[in-house]
């Protein structure tokens, strides 16, 4: 066992980063700003670390677990560990913040409006992370849910002060959507905990609720607390309406954080809170749900087709993607889930090339995410629009980069469970492509824009910010096993925990049988 | 007779006090009201003392007068200084505290 | 049943009864509010019978001394400030607030009458023969409970008081800023300003006009502005007398003379 | 149960033939300006490098018995969870040597024409980058071992194709067209997404030797299944009825890329994925006969449309549909097709590379002109260019020796073997083949000079004409070389099964019949374009013409049924998103902030209220009390 | 009748037991009543100028002192002074928080640096507002300081009130609470018209409350013949009859104790009556008549009333879910941040009743502890708000807070704090105390209750977050108030509860554990 605190350690770094940051005098922006970036960069190196000590073979699926008693009152105790679900979710946050820092480097000074100061930015964002990394890792029911709704704060700060024309609409509307699910969620752990009181001292641990009993028909009540606060969290159709005015009023960074990591605690929370302690709930709802993911597959795709503002057809094509990591999660087949996760850190990357390469010629252009409001930036832009591109690519998740290995592998899992569903679910490749495309081809091709002639190209500030995430697409597109090699244990585990098998090839591995066809 | 009637007459009492309360606009009389309610309640128990056979209620009563006398006390110079201010007794007329 | 009820008591309390309930109509339905606390009284001193009646002789002077004396005493004090005449229009302001306040009031009373009636229906009184016994009388008993059984609250009513005592003097009692002059500084002041030391002169009266902006005469005939009111004399409304109406006058006090 | 072995000698650099072109992608995209200078000439090198490995191989193959000629090459595991594993693998067979060697060759000329070609495009850089990024995808497509990767570079050929087709993304129209051949594609890729699906799901894995192993044990419903999607695929990428759509407004790119992708190589990946998948069709009649089908129409649908075209490379992509469709016909036909599908595929990615970069070759003369209509006379020029081209022409009109001859006959042949109407309507093709082509020939090189004012044409550089007699001599020589000296159908036969010879009778017939029909579709086209003056405006024509310069109203019909329907689907889902689901949520803010506005009112300021509202509520309270007790 | 009152023998007179008192015990009140005392004497005797810092120092010992003495009481559980008082866990640490409250609302009472003219309160209260009088009372920096009599009194009525044990001392110490409560409302020294209007409300509504309660009192009495809680509650349990007299008089005794509560339908004096105090007033009043009322309503539910939970469960559950849903909902259309903390103090009383409702220990004890974390969370919102200042005072309207989060970014936070406790954000106590609350509601059954909670949770977040919205989200105008540099007073305070906020909310175990231990009354 590891004596040291890992996690703790981990989630410590960019708190005090954030302190450091916040404490500065006024007026040293830069120092804040590199400060920030240190910090963040600490982060990562010590997630690389923790990384590289975690072993995926082990039969333990959780590890670097700690566990300090919080309020015993309420059996509440401080309960870190990562499974590699949680692992890889967390490189993903660390990979993220200081992508995000650097690309945000001048995002306030270049918003005229913007109503906070340089050094609250990169303090929000370092604690922000500071809460992913802790939402990842917790494995008491109750640290996850503080730092469910604590990572609220930071994000209502950052859309609210540092966002765009909208941005106090979008950030209420976004705190109290979100608190509605948190708030149902609240009420359906303490239902849990009361559950879990009956046999005596009742108790948040993760462990011991994944292992205890609840009768059904409990467990239909509490499911549906938890897992509508991970559905407006994710977000699933038809909860998603805070989504496209929150991402449409962020500053790309902070969207890219939003969408990329904060959303995904949504899908996180499904497979780790959902599955493993309300498994007869789970499948009672699978049905229910993958009807809802089905249409916020195709719904946010359509809406994204339709959409004449960058980052609003962003947000909706996440929501189509939402659709189909949720999907994947409960169509209970172990490539499914496998999938969800790739295609969870698959999503957070894509999202981030595309909207920060959005952001960087948004910030060319007065700010303008409207689509019309470009046209042949290619020309004026080419290494822009080349990420551009490239992130599109992503979004439509083409083959050769790690989002195609999640959403096959979802699909696949999908198909291999109900052979409509998977089918059907496959024909949103197409949409998304032609959203992906067309807003390529709207934006970047064609004559130059008014306006747009003398935008310039990316400086090497940017470039820096964008390439570890186009080289992170590609590396694990093509040699995804660092990812699998720690995550598919952990779904082994949380398939085994919700007594759910995968469906065996209809030939079987001998191919003797010869009975029986896909019908 | 009853002498649960004593009661009812209590009850009777403390409803036309508390209607009193609700009709009256001055509010020297809507506060008499009030003293009447509190008279209400010294018959029901010093009429229940009787009844239980215990002096309790009597003494309650008695430290109900007491304190009844200190509220009047309190009230009417509430009153005053409104009145000296608005130079109206209405218990209606300061209305800018509101919605 | 230990103790019945006799006649006497029987007639006492119907009559204190009616009295009592008559007094709080009155207190209600009066337009002025020296009637109301008229009215208020004799309910008072009805329910001082009422107590003498439940075997409460203590409660019942109590009852009269304090109440009635003191207590109604201040509020018809206070009447005085405000205002005898003060009386409330039949107009009820708040809409609805008349109908839905006596609705309401007599949903509470049909309630508690219902409801006390049927609880204590058959219900004898236990006496308090027994209770009075004990210390050897009504006051015994009571000076002895309040000194042992309720002696905190006891104490804790001197906060009460003191705190009444406190709120009246701060809220009623007008301090001064400065000493309170002297007669003598009084009329120093007012020579020493330089003014008209005395009463002003009134205005003419002549009842022709708006008198008051009339300047009165002085004895040598000529008009003293002064007589007039100063907001007049500010806003230029002084009448400017006419010497034919002065003759006019002196005719006629001739006249009035002769 | 085919025997697969292991990487040795020279087949241990496989991934090298892929890695090769993909590095000098990685280069060229990733390298900047500094690359500008040399860029081209390294994409041109990793091309030649991984040709000259290819030949290696081939040499290596041929040494080997031919059953020991699948060489299997495992990187490392690629995708796995419970279940389900696919690695990073290769398989170098006899089918992926020859396309290995066509498209790294051809690859080879086309990027050497195109240093000529692009000489002055301010960013050929990018250019070359794209296609040597489009030869790895190719190479990589035809050399996965398993379904999975097959569809990497499936698709990222189609993304090659992407950026290639909207290279000059100035232009709307090219944008608009590299976007639409992307989507289309991905109609059929959803296909093959789908295939995989049921293959995994049937079989436990994706990888052609288990698939192949086993696919005698699943049902024939499965089968079909499988088949009809992988069909699906095909039509995506090899524009096949009903996704042709795509492949005329391709033609937007330039020339060198038509030429590459979207005549020789790319498009000819449907007929590669229906013959890599034989095991499957061979037990799936009827999607071998909806593949039959398919090539059948878009054979003529093809032909019809390049014999109305104007634009040279519409025209000759229209030809290029139906020569494809010759191909796609051949795979329905089962094992006695898969080869002369492949044997066609090679012939025809020769000549019609040729014939490509010839086009490309009068266009560079022309000031990048491509309307038929005013060229005319260009043989008096362009002599390198009208030579090569018009061997080209011969080649696939399909005049003996010429490579395109043995290819088509073959196939022909084959189809009668399998029933006259199909082997009759592909003789009927044929003679239409040869009157769009004449047309072609006769408009371009012959006839009066119908130039406008301003252009001058002239011969293309050495860099240009040299791949262009390569060309030619390939498409000359290879027919011939690869049926009587490469023996290409025991060279397949490992791969495709035994094709049955067809009887030496029917071929002497069917040779005849079909040169006859040639030489008169030929014919009509000399007559009809040499005899007559070309008008410089296009004559009204009849209704079959005009419907042919509307692709068949192919895009009309994706309109109405697609684009339409999915353009008023999301106006009305962003509409009902706004009003109906976001109102909703606004409407319940709006109605408590309402219901708050409407309750404060309640708090009059008058004590008197106060006070009513807690005499009622002591009325409650009381009756609450009781009504509890009472029930 | 026959013994003569007069002129008996000593010997005669039945034996006089001096009623056992334990002093160490309900020393806290007394201390606080002396303390009353002694400031009264002092505002007699000291001259104008040296009567403030000696009141303070007397007020500030004997809170201490008191405090001292529950401390040392920790743990104890007797029914003292003829039954009238019972101490014990829940009294002790009502009686603790009250008095640590109390001192820091006293502290914002003291301050009087954040206005230019003196403290909050008005100079001379008889004054008449406007008059010639008031303006030189002004000018001469009077204060005044009879308040803290006052203040000492009302303390020790709440200390009285929480731990009394009959219904009369409850009534007397009701009163005793409510009285100084009613004068300071009408002391305030900016808009006076609104502080008398205030005070007059307070008192007449107060007063036909405590007709309620009496005449509830009453009721009680007759049905068991005593006014003592526990005997009261072993009648219950004998003599199941009689229960129209019983009904009525628990229905009104507790109207009486929901009025101070706040709770709907008894709460339309508390917009009206905060809104018009002065703001150091309206915290100690919000903070400590919550505690103190809830204490006193806990003891007669839980104590008289305890064999008749299934007939105020009900009535309760009512009353909880009025009260939160209308506090909160009416809430959101405020436009004075006071009157939207009433509001919000309303609505934080409807949770409060969500764990009365449970009628466990674990109901109690969330209810305990949800009190402390709103008491202190108050107390220090209104120290901000009594430091957000423009020229005419205290700029309450929240109009006047665009921007401050810009201007004065600390206090702000410090702002942002308590309405992030207030909506009930982890980390901060108002969370642990939703959530513990909640706990007991769902373990005791009423899991609907908790979802009506839960949305009313959601309208209060957004009447909360609207202030930090216009805060931080608005830019600063001219019209932004400007936060007073206050003197420490007014510092400590705001950090104590800044502080104990955030304390409450990361390492509540202490306090859980206190509260856990504390969860029974004595009967």
């Amino acid at each position: 066992m590891n004596t040291v605190p890992w996690l703790t350690i981990l989630g410590a770094v960019p708190l005090v980063g954030s302190a450091v940051v916040a404490l500065l005098p006024k007026g040293r922006d830069l120092i804040a700003k590199q400060v920030a970036l240190v910090f963040s960069l600490a982060t990562l190196a010590l997630t690389i670390v923790v990384a590289l000590q975690f072993d995926g073979g082990s039969s333990q699926p959780f590890q670097f677990i700690e566990s300090v008693p919080w309020i015993p009152a309420f059996g509440i105790s401080y309960g870190l560990g990562v499974d590699g679900i949680g692992l890889v979710l967390i490189a993903l946050a660390a990979t993220l913040v200081p992508v995000v820092i650097l690309a945000g480097w001048r995002d306030v000074e270049d918003t005229p409006d913007a109503r906070g100061s340089v050094k609250g930015y990169f303090a929000l964002i370092l604690a922000l992370e500071t809460t992913m990394i802790g939402v990842f890792a917790a494995t008491d029911v109750f640290l996850f849910y503080v730092f469910f709704e604590v990572m609220l704060v930071p994000t209502y700060f950052l859309i609210g002060r540092y966002g765009g024309p909208q941005r106090s609409y979008a950030a209420v509307k976004f705190l109290l959507y979100s608190l509605l699910g948190g708030l149902f969620m609240l009420a359906a752990m303490i239902g849990l905990y009361v559950v879990s009181a009956q046999g005596g001292q009742g108790t948040f641990n993760w462990f011991d609720l994944a292992g205890m009993d609840i009768d059904p028909t409990t467990q239909k009540m509490l499911f549906l607390g938890f897992f509508f606060a991970f559905a407006i969290k994710a977000p699933l159709w038809p909860f998603h309406t805070w989504l496209p005015d929150a991402a449409g009023a962020a500053k790309p960074g902070t969207a890219v954080l939003l969408i990329g990591v904060l959303d995904k605690v949504g899908t996180f929370g499904m497979i780790r809170y959902c599955l493993p302690i309300f498994p007869a709930a789970s499948e009672f709802y699978a049905p229910v749900i993958i009807a809802l993911a089905l249409v916020g597959l195709f719904y946010g795709a359509f809406v994204a087709l339709g959409q004449g503002d960058m980052k609003r057809l962003f947000a909706y094509s996440s929501m189509s993607h939402f659709g189909l990591i949720v999907l994947g999660i409960f169509v209970f087949t172990t490539i499914g889930q496998s999938g969800s996760v790739v295609y969870m850190v698959a999503h957070g990357l894509s999202t981030a090339a595309l909207f920060l390469a959005a952001g960087f010629l948004m910030q060319r252009n007065r700010g303008s995410s409207l689509i019309a409001d470009y046209s042949g930036v290619n020309k004026a832009a080419p290494v822009l629009a080349g990420f551009f591109l490239f992130g599109a690519l992503a979004t439509l998740a083409l083959p050769g980069l790690v989002s195609f290995i999640g959403e096959f592998m979802v699909l696949l899992g999908s198909f291999q469970r109900f052979l409509w569903v998977g089918a059907i679910a496959t024909l949103g490749i197409v949409i998304t492509a032609a959203y992906a495309l067309r807003l390529y081809q709207r934006t970047m091709t064609g004559p130059v824009g008014p306006g747009l002639e003398g935008i310039g190209d990316l400086r090497g500030r940017e470039i820096t910010a964008l390439m570890p995430v186009v080289a992170l697409t590609i590396l694990l597109g093509l040699y995804p096993a660092p990812v699998l090699n720690v995550v598919n244990p952990a779904i082994d585990n949380v398939m085994s925990s919700i007594g759910a098998t995968d469906p065996a090839p209809v030939l079987g591995s001998t191919g003797t049988s010869s009975e029986g066809t896909e019908q | 007779m009853n002498p649960a009637n004593y009661i009812v007459l209590s009850a009777v009492l403390f409803s036309i006090g508390a209607i009193g309360v609700l009709v009256r606009r001055n509010a020297i009389v809507v506060f008499m009201c009030v003293e009447l309610m509190l008279n209400a309640a010294n018959l029901a128990f010093v009429a229940f003392a009787r009844m239980n056979g215990n002096l309790d209620g009597q003494v309650v009563a008695f430290f109900v007068m007491v304190v009844a006398a200190a509220e009047v006390v309190v009230g009417l110079a509430i009153i005053v200084q409104i009145f000296r201010t608005r130079r109206s007794a209405s218990i209606d007329e300061p209305n800018l505290l509101k919605y | 049943m230990s103790e019945g009820i006799n006649l006497g008591e029987t007639i006492v309390f119907w009559v204190c009864a009616g009295l009592a309930t008559l007094g709080a109509l009155g207190l209600v339905l009066s337009r002025k509010a020296v009637h109301s606390a008229l009215w208020m009284a004799l309910t008072m001193i009805n329910l001082a019978i009422l107590y003498v009646a439940n075997s409460a002789p203590f409660l019942g002077m109590v009852q009269v001394i304090v109440y009635t004396g003191a207590v109604m005493m201040l509020f018809l004090f206070v009447l005085m400030v405000v205002g005898v005449d003060a009386s409330d229009s039949l107009i009820e302001t708040i809409k609805g607030q008349r109908a839905a306040g006596v609705l309401l009031g007599l949903a509470l009373g049909v309630l508690m009458v219902w409801g006390i009636g049927s609880a204590l229906a058959g219900v004898a009184p236990a006496g308090l023969e027994r209770a009075n016994e004990i210390d050897g009388g009504n006051v015994q008993g009571i000076a002895r409970m309040i000194f042992t059984d309720y002696l905190v609250a006891f104490e804790a009513t001197s906060a009460l008081l003191i705190t009444a005592a406190m709120g009246a003097m701060v809220l009623a009692h007008r301090e001064r800023w400065a000493a309170r002059p002297t007669q003598e500084q009084l009329s120093k002041a007012r020579f020493l300003s330089g003014e008209h030391p005395g009463n002003k002169p009134s205005p003419g009266i002549y009842a022709r006009h708006n008198a008051v902006d009339t300047p009165a005469l002085l004895p040598d005939g000529t008009p003293s502005e002064l007589s007039v009111p100063r907001p007049l004399r500010a806003r230029g409304d002084v009448r400017p007398v006419d010497h034919a109406d002065m003759t006019e006058i002196a005719e006629i006090e001739e006249v009035d003379a002769t | 149960m085919e025997q697969i072995m292991p990487a040795t000698g020279a087949f241990s650099l496989i991934w090298v033939l892929i890695a090769l072109p993909l590095a000098g992608a990685a280069v060229l995209l990733l390298g900047g300006r500094m690359t500008n200078k040399w860029g081209p000439y390294l994409g041109v090198l990793t091309v030649v490098g991984s040709a000259a490995l290819g030949v290696v191989m081939l040499l290596q193959m041929m040494g080997l018995p031919a059953e020991d000629r699948s060489i299997q090459q495992v990187a490392y595991r690629w995708v796995f969870a419970d279940g389900l594993s696919v690695d990073m693998a290769f398989r170098l067979d006899q089918l992926s040597m020859v396309f290995v060697l066509l498209i790294t060759i051809v690859g080879s000329l086309i990027h050497v024409y195109s240093l000529g070609y692009m000489e002055h495009d301010p960013d050929r850089r990018k250019f070359f980058g794209y296609l040597n990024l489009f030869v790895a995808a190719m190479l990589l497509l035809v050399l996965a071992n398993n379904y999975l990767l097959l569809y990497v570079g499936w698709e990222g050929v189609g993304l090659a194709s992407y950026l290639l087709i909207g290279f000059w993304q100035v232009k709307p129209s090219a944008a608009a067209a590299a976007k639409k051949a992307f989507i289309i594609n991905r109609v059929g890729d959803v296909g093959l997404g789908l295939a995989i699906m049921v293959m995994f799901v049937t079989f436990g894995s994706v990888t052609f030797a288990d698939v192949f192993g086993q696919a005698s044990a699943a049902s024939e419903g499965t089968l079909t299944a499988i088949g009809l999607l992988l069909l699906l695929a095909a039509c995506g990428k090899s524009a096949q009825f009903p996704l042709q759509a795509w492949l005329l407004d391709a033609m937007e790119g330039p020339t060198p890329v038509s030429a590459l992708i979207h005549a020789a190589t790319m498009v000819t990946a449907g007929v590669y994925l229906i013959v890599r998948s034989n095991a499957i069709f061979d037990r799936a009649v009827w999607a071998a006969t909806a593949v039959v089908v398919v090539g059948l129409i878009t054979v003529f649908m093809g032909a019809i449309i390049g014999s109305a075209k104007d634009d040279i490379k519409k025209s000759l992509a229209g030809s290029t549909m139906s020569q494809i469709g010759y191909m796609i016909t051949a795979a329905g036909l089962g094992p006695i097709g898969y080869v002369f599908a492949i044997f066609h595929l090679l012939t025809h990615g020769v000549f019609k590379a040729g014939l490509f970069l010839g086009a490309g070759s009068v266009m560079h003369g022309m000031n990048d002109g491509v309307n038929m209509r005013r060229y005319g006379a260009l043989r008096k020029v362009m002599v390198i260019t009208t030579i090569t081209f018009f061997i080209g022409y011969l080649a696939i009109i399909g005049i003996p020796p010429f490579a395109g001859f043995w290819s088509k006959d073959e196939i022909i042949h084959a189809a009668f073997e399998k029933g006259p109407v199909i082997g009759a309507l592909l003789i009927l093709g044929a003679g239409i083949t040869g009157f769009y082509m004449s047309r072609m020939v006769a408009m371009t090189f012959f006839g009066k000079a119908r130039w406008e004012d301003d252009v001058h044409p002239h011969e293309s550089k050495a860099v240009m004409t040299i791949p262009l007699i390569i060309l030619a001599i390939g498409s000359t020589v290879l027919g011939m070389a690869l049926l009587f000296w490469g023996h290409i159908e025991e060279w397949l036969e490992p791969v495709t099964g035994i094709a049955t010879a067809p009887s030496p009778l029917s071929t002497a017939a069917t040779i005849g019949i079909s040169l006859a029909f040639v030489i008169v579709g030929a014919s009509i086209g000399w007559i009809m374009y040499l005899r007559r003056e070309v008008p410089i405006t296009a004559p009204r024509g009849s209704l079959l013409t005009r419907a042919a310069r509307r692709d068949l109203y192919g895009d009309d019909v994706n309109e109405v049924l697609v684009v339409r329907p999915s353009y008023w689907l999301s106006r009305v889902l962003v509409w009902f998103d706004r009003a109906w689901v976001d109102g909703f949520v606004n409407g319940i803010a709006a109605f408590v902030g309402g219901f708050s506005g409407r309750l404060r009112r309640y708090q009059s300021g008058f004590a008197r209220s106060y006070a009513l509202s807690m005499v009622g509520g002591a009325v409650l309270v009381v009756l609450a009390l009781l009504l509890v007790r009472l029930s | 009748m026959s013994a003569p009152a007069f002129g008996m023998h000593l010997a005669d007179v039945v034996p006089f037991n001096l009623p056992s008192i334990d002093y160490r015990l309900i020393a806290p009140i007394l201390i606080l009543m002396g303390a009353g005392l002694l400031s009264v004497l002092v505002e007699a005797f000291i001259p104008r100028r040296g009567r403030r810092p000696v009141q303070l120092i007397v007020v500030f010992v004997a809170l201490l002192a008191a405090f001292a003495m529950v401390l040392a009481a920790a743990g104890s559980r007797a029914v003292t002074a003829e039954g009238s008082i019972a101490i014990d866990g829940p009294g002790l640490l009502l009686q603790g928080t009250l008095l640590l409250v109390a001192l820091l609302a006293a502290m914002l009472m003291a301050e009087r640096m954040v206005d230019p003219s003196g403290d909050a309160f008005a100079p001379r209260a008889s004054t008449l507002p406007g008059s010639e009088d008031e303006r030189q009372f002004t000018q001469r920096g009077y204060l005044q300081t009879e308040i803290w009599p006052l203040f000492c009194f009302s303390v020790s009525g709440m200390l009285l009130f929480v731990v009394s044990n009959d219904l009369l001392i409850m009534f007397v110490a009701l009163e005793i609470m409510s009285l100084p409560l009613y004068l300071l409302a009408g002391m305030a020294r900016r808009r006076r018209l609104l502080s008398q209007e205030a005070a007059m409300k307070y008192f007449l509504l107060g007063a036909l409350s405590s007709a309620f309660f009496l005449y509830g009192s009453a009721l009680l009495y007759g049905f068991s013949g005593s006014i003592d809680l526990p005997v009261i509650a072993d009648q219950i349990t004998a003599k199941p009859s009689q229960s129209w007299l019983l009904m009525i008089g628990a229905a009104f005794v507790l109207i009486g104790l929901l009025f101070k509560v706040g709770a709907v339908p008894f709460h339309q004096w508390v917009p009206d009556v905060y809104q018009g105090s002065p703001t150091p007033v309206t915290g100690f009043m919000a903070a400590t008549v919550k505690i103190a009322a809830f204490g006193a309503l806990l003891r007669v539910l839980y104590v008289a009333l305890g064999g008749l939970q299934w007939d105020w469960a009900p009535m309760l559950w009512i009353i909880a879910i009025l009260t939160m849903v209308v506090g909160s909902v009416i809430a959101i259309t405020q436009t004075d941040i006071k009157r939207m903390l009433a509001y919000s103090s309303i609505a934080q009383a409807g949770f409060i009743l969500v764990g009365v409702v449970a009628a466990t220990r674990e109901g109690l004890a969330s209810a305990l502890f949800y009190l402390i974390a709103y008491a202190f969370t108050t107390i220090g919102a209104f120290a901000v708000i009594a430091m957000a200042r423009d020229s005419s005072g205290e700029a309450t309207h929240l109009s006047r807070w665009a921007g401050l989060g810009r201007k004065s970014p600390i206090v702000a936070t410090a702002f942002t704090i308590f309405m992030l406790a207030l909506a009930g954000i982890p980390l901060t106590s108002g969370f642990i105390a939703k959530f513990s609350v909640f706990t007991a509601a769902i373990a005791a059954g009423d899991t609907w209750l908790v979802i009506v909670a839960v949305l009313a949770s959601l309208v209060a977040a957004f009447f909360y977050l609207r202030v930090v919205v216009l805060m931080f989200f608005a830019e600063p105008g001219p019209e932004t108030a400007t936060v007073a540099v206050p003197s420490v007073f007014t510092t400590v305070a705001l950090a104590a509860g800044a502080t104990v906020t955030v304390v409450l909310g990361v390492v509540p175990q202490p306090v859980l554990e206190m509260v856990a231990n504390a969860d029974v009354f004595i009967r």
